[in-house]
């Protein structure tokens, strides 16, 4: 092997490799890398794939129950769900390519988390996504927000999986760094899930799906681009999703596994070919040989590093049965796609790329992921922030107009304008479409079904990285039960700053702390995610953002709860304790400006017995609607609920003792709203709760009918007004008229 | 005065229509086609009678709406 | 009723039809693929279901419609077998000629997926026996080019011959209310000349049942269940 | 040898994403606009070597396919 390239000092720094990083390159393979492994060690060494500052955190997530089949580690996580099924889910961002391009860069979002899925051998079935944006004033939001709707809808609406839930939310803290977390969740059977681990020694390495262009080959090829005189114009690091080819993909994949010919198979992420290859090696203890020539590619004269760093899209590597390849291949023609033999597993343990008969890389395969750098980076914690008592922030405005303007806030508004551009009805098993707590969908044709939801309290974070963290694993677990799913697992989307300043990585390890604390006792086990470091805004980290993807399992989706109010004159009760927390709340940003005082806590003990009750009142037939309380409080809950029931509220009883508007906006933790039909009920219901041996109480609120909500001392608030003031702003904002 | 502007994908930029089209158009049997690439023309029709003013502005147009300048490249003309 | 649901690279509500069609028929429509020739032996319908046929890359529908299994489509139609289209099938309809017309961008250039509410034009056809004419059935509309745009002569004949299958309306019927796309005179779905070939842009299939949203499509798939030859 | 094809919207056929930018570019403060159209242009490499048969060959892609003929106008360049 020969270096046609000097690696220098500049080199290594352009491949984002530390000095002492590059000294253990040299150690762990005793010469100097061609220009080939230094790029192949980048790409593996990197934040996105080794995970070298987080590893050491997120090592302390359990990620074990009885329904876990796979916990974090391969492509996606997979619990059992029942009857012979398992769900398959992981969240992904897509966070900087979307700002530079907001449409590509949500797609190819959408596009990479999609394969995850489906290279475990489940078909997909739904989507949901997380965003965050920056402020709406700020000149690029609305052209960022327009963009990346759509690039989400136009790779969801093409691949034909429904999107059916979702959140959003702006923060002149994501202003030059946006969030694009994007979710898939797909259904296999329990006993027919496929993984990267290779097996076999000559078996055949193919590559399907697209062809290698020289997309996204990121700073590095700026710095590889002067060796190689064919190099044109600047070359963009966006990629170009295709929908449709990644649909053929999926077809193709799916009946090629169900042929019996692959043995392992891996998708083609980030680090595109070389990640891909080394994980199934290392995995399955094995060697890999590729040879490049065989690499079916877009443009002329691509080199070794650039198909070995190539982000295209679309693509797949598997190892086969050596005897089914031809079959394989004939299911591959048939749709149209790229198939090639391009190497082979080896037993030598070495990572051997070759290209016009030269070795360009000889490589140990396991010590690239096993000895990748692992840093514990120095990290303080988050100052303690004062508890604001509610008796100490009056009101400036009446609860009323506090109520509208809520309601109609960028935060709280309708995301309607958004998930209308979301086919969220494709596949023709939504049961519970944007808008509810939880999306429900049936699986095939019942009973069983799915409850989804994603949820994470930036400002809570940031105030109390560690109750942020805690309260974004309880409010998707609240958020599951409200609908009658019984919370099972989640994924996580672990949004930071720069993890080398020490403030930031202890958001990142609080934040973890929290996430683990409350998946333990809530029984809500961690199956897969992604950490996206790095983000900041000139200079200032973003709002610590661990987005939560939630999955629940509904025994019968006919059974599936909603949070709309079903008749008049029922009787309406707030479930959970009450003090009026205004605290790092959003009426205290919205109604008085200050964004300060610390987060409400979650007592993860009663919020599991208060969960284990909702679940019981609901699959006895006990209540007529159930909604959690979460942003906006009990106030905006009781909005929700008539809005979306067209029956209004009256209210005559607040929890007692507390300033009106605090007992209305505050956002104590572990509540739900419910409304019962009958006496009875009410009698059971309050029998159960106190019975429940724990601090739980409940309060009559108040009955339902007519067609405004009334707040006590306050003139009644129209449904029509309500509806007005929520669906209004972001159709009007997206227009510019706001 | 009438202006045109044609926007193209830059070279490398996967074109996932040029690419289906290209496969049609093949399986048509229309022999002798190597690559298609799809791009978007404007045809504009102005009042104004100062071609570089219009220009300017046309490009402006470009950079803020019309391409993509991350992976599109542009060209303006005035026809006249 | 013998059905046959055909599937083109990038079609994706295949399942979803062909659920409508197994709850309507009490069997499974066969699947066709688009390289296939011909259409099986005493099939009476034809259905073209929705999704993005060839990524809908240069013009929605334009690739597929000149797909093998086109050929004998058109035959079928020719003889006066029924042909439904729905969504990205009315767009492959309308780019292989079996009805007149374009589908456009809709008008405010975004995607749309919601509830929508339409009127019944007639209820005379074998697609729509079991609903009455002017009728307000609510279904669910899914696309980004459901404009439909025709020259004022095909409009005029359209109307003439009364044609219009479905109109968007609101819930209380007003049309021009409910239009969410720009289409003229507020077409939702045509008939062809014979009244055997409809294209439509929205999706009875999704609303067939209590559970999902309702069971207003279901009419269009009972009606076809029970057609039994022409007259 | 390399070809472009033009597909314009023939006149009188309405254009949505044309007036939508037309719209946008008038807030731009591009005076004067009177109307914009949007097309696509397609740009061909071939193997052939003889532009006559190549423009024969790239007219019938157009009506096979590149164009819908009811709204759409096409023009064909070989570059050579
Ligand atoms: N980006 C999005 N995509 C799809 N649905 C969304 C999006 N943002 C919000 N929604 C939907 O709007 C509803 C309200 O969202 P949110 O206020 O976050 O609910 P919750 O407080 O119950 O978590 C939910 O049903 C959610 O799925
Ligand atoms: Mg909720």
């Amino acid at each position: 092997m020969k270096n046609a390239i000097a690696i220098t000092p500049e080199l290594v720094a352009q491949h984002g490799l530390k000095p002492d990083e590059y000294q253990r390159i040299l150690k762990l393979i005793g010469r100097e890398p061609t220009l080939t492994e230094l790029g192949i060690f980048s790409a593996m060494w990197n934040e996105h794939c080794s995970y070298k500052s987080s590893r050491l955190h997120l090592k302390g997530l359990p990620t074990k129950a009885p329904w876990v089949i796979q916990g974090p580690g391969e492509n996606a996580g997979v619990i059992d769900i029942g009857d012979g099924l398992a769900c398959v889910f992981k969240m992904e961002s897509h966070n900087h390519p979307s700002f530079i391009e907001p449409y590509q860069g949500a797609t190819t979002g959408v596009g990479g988390i999609l394969r995850d899925v489906f290279t475990m051998g489940a078909r997909p079935v739904a989507c949901l996504n997380a965003l965050r944006f920056g402020s709406p004033d700020h000149p690029k939001t609305r052209r960022l927000v327009s963009g990346v709707v759509a690039g989400i809808g136009g790779y969801g609406n093409s691949f034909g999986v429904p999107t059916v839930g979702g959140q959003m939310g702006f923060h002149s803290r994501y202003n030059g760094n946006i969030l694009v977390n994007a979710m898939a969740v797909g259904i296999a059977k329990a006993d027919e899930i496929f993984y990267a681990k290779a097996t076999g020694i000559g078996n055949p390495i193919v590559y399907l799906g697209s062809k290698t262009g020289r997309d996204g080959i990121h700073g590095a090829t700026m710095a590889s681009a002067a060796f190689d005189d064919s190099a044109e114009e600047k070359r963009p690091t966006v990629q170009v999703g295709d929908p449709f080819a990644e649909k053929l993909l999926l077809e193709a994949c799916l009946e090629l596994m169900q042929s019996g010919s692959v043995i392992a198979i891996q998708d083609m992420g980030a680090a595109g070919l070389t990640s891909s290859a080394v994980e199934m090696g290392a995995k399955g203890d094995l060697g890999i040989e590729l040879d490049l020539d065989k690499v079916p590619c877009r443009e002329e004269g691509m080199t070794a590093y650039e198909m070995m760093l190539s982000e295209s899209q679309e693509r797949m590597l598997m190892v086969l049965h050596p005897a089914k390849a031809e079959q394989a291949e004939a299911i591959f023609r048939k749709w149209g796609l790229d198939f090639a033999i391009i190497g082979k597993t080896t037993d030598t343990l070495r990572f051997v790329v070759k290209h016009h008969g030269e070795t360009m890389a000889d490589l140990p395969i396991k010590e690239l992921g096993d000895e990748a750098p692992l840093y514990d980076r120095p990290y303080v914690e988050t100052p303690k922030r004062p508890v604001l008592a509610p008796e100490n922030i009056p009101s400036p405005v009446s609860n009323r107009a506090a109520l509208l303007r809520l309601i109609g806030s960028p935060d709280l508004a309708s995301k309607r304008w958004v998930w209308e551009q979301y086919d969220h009805l494709i596949l023709g098993n939504t049961v519970q479409q944007p808008g509810g707590d939880s999306a429900v969908i049936r699986i095939g044709d019942g009973p069983r079904g799915l409850a989804l939801t994603a949820d994470v309290t930036p400002r809570y974070c940031e105030a109390d990285p560690f109750e942020g963290g805690k309260q974004a694993v309880a409010e998707a677990y609240r958020n599951i039960i409200s609908v009658g799913g019984t919370p099972r697992a989640i994924t996580d989307n672990l949004n930071f700053g720069n993890p080398e300043r020490p403030e930031y990585m202890g958001q990142l390890v609080y934040c973890i702390r929290g996430l683990g604390e409350a998946c333990r006792v809530l029984d809500f086990p961690v199956v897969s995610g992604n950490v996206s470091l790095y983000n900041e805004t000139n200079g200032r980290g973003i709002l610590p953002t661990p987005t939560i993807g939630g999955v629940g399992v509904l025994d019968d989706v006919t059974r599936a709860m909603t949070l709309a109010f079903k008749a008049a004159h029922e009787t309406i009760i707030l479930l959970g304790n009450t003090k009026g927390w205004l605290g790092a709340s959003t009426w205290l940003a919205e109604i008085t400006g200050r964004e300060d005082g610390a987060p409400p806590p979650v007592d993860l003990a009663l919020e599991k017995q208060t969960g284990e009750l909702v679940l019981g009142l609901i699959r006895d037939g006990l209540v007529t609607a159930v909604h959690d309380l979460s942003d906006g409080g009990l106030a905006i809950g009781l909005a929700e609920m008539a809005m979306a029931g067209k029956i209004g509220a009256r209210i005559d009883h607040l929890p007692p003792g507390l300033p009106t508007h605090a007992a209305l906006f505050g956002e104590d933790q572990g509540r739900y709203l419910l409304t019962v039909a009958t006496n009875d009920q009410i009698a059971e219901i309050s029998r159960r709760v106190g019975t429940s041996g724990s601090d739980l109480i409940m309060h009559i609120l108040g009955v339902t009918g007519g067609d405004s909500l009334t707040l006590p001392d306050e003139q009644p608030i129209s449904i029509a007004a309500l509806e007005t003031a929520h669906e209004h702003w972001l159709p009007s904002y997206m227009a510019g008229d706001a | 005065m009438k202006a045109r502007i044609t926007v193209t994908l830059k070279n490398g930029v996967l074109d996932p229509q040029g690419k289906a089209i290209e496969g049609a158009l093949k399986s048509f049997g229309l022999e002798g086609i190597d690559s298609v690439r799809q791009g978007k023309v404007f045809d504009i029709e102005l009042d104004s009678n100062d071609p570089a003013k219009a220009e300017e502005l046309l490009k402006s147009a470009c950079e803020k709406l019309l391409a993509n300048t991350v992976i599109e490249n542009y060209r303006v003309e005035i026809l006249g | 009723m013998k059905s046959a649901v055909i599937t083109f690279p990038g079609s994706n509500r295949e399942g979803d039809v062909i659920r409508a069609l197994r709850q309507a028929t009490g069997h499974d429509p066969v699947s066709i693929w688009h390289q296939d020739a011909d259409l099986p032996k005493g099939t009476d319908l034809v259905v073209l279901p929705g999704g993005f046929s060839y990524g809908d890359y240069l013009r929605c529908g334009a690739i597929a419609a000149r797909a093998p299994v086109m050929d004998a489509v058109r035959a079928h139609a020719a003889r006066g077998g029924l042909v439904l289209g729905i969504c990205n099938g009315f767009q492959i309809l309308v780019e292989s000629g079996l009805l007149p017309g374009v589908l456009m961008r809709n008008a405010g250039l975004k995607f749309i997926c919601k509830m929508q509410h339409l009127k019944v034009g007639r209820s005379d056809t074998a697609f729509t026996s079991h609903y009455s004419t002017g009728d307000i059935i609510k279904v669910a509309i899914a696309h980004g080019e459901g404009n439909y745009v025709a020259d004022a002569e095909t409009i005029a004949r359209l109307e003439g011959e009364n044609r219009v299958a479905f109109r968007y309306c609101d819930a209380q019927g007003d049309t021009k209310a409910g239009n969410p796309n720009g289409s003229l005179n507020d077409i939702a779905g045509i008939y062809s000349e014979k009244l055997n070939v409809l294209g439509m842009m929205p999706h009875p299939e999704n609303l067939i049942e209590t559970l999902v949203g309702g069971t207003d499509g279901r009419g269009l798939f009972e009606s076809l269940s029970a057609y039994r030859g022409a007259a």
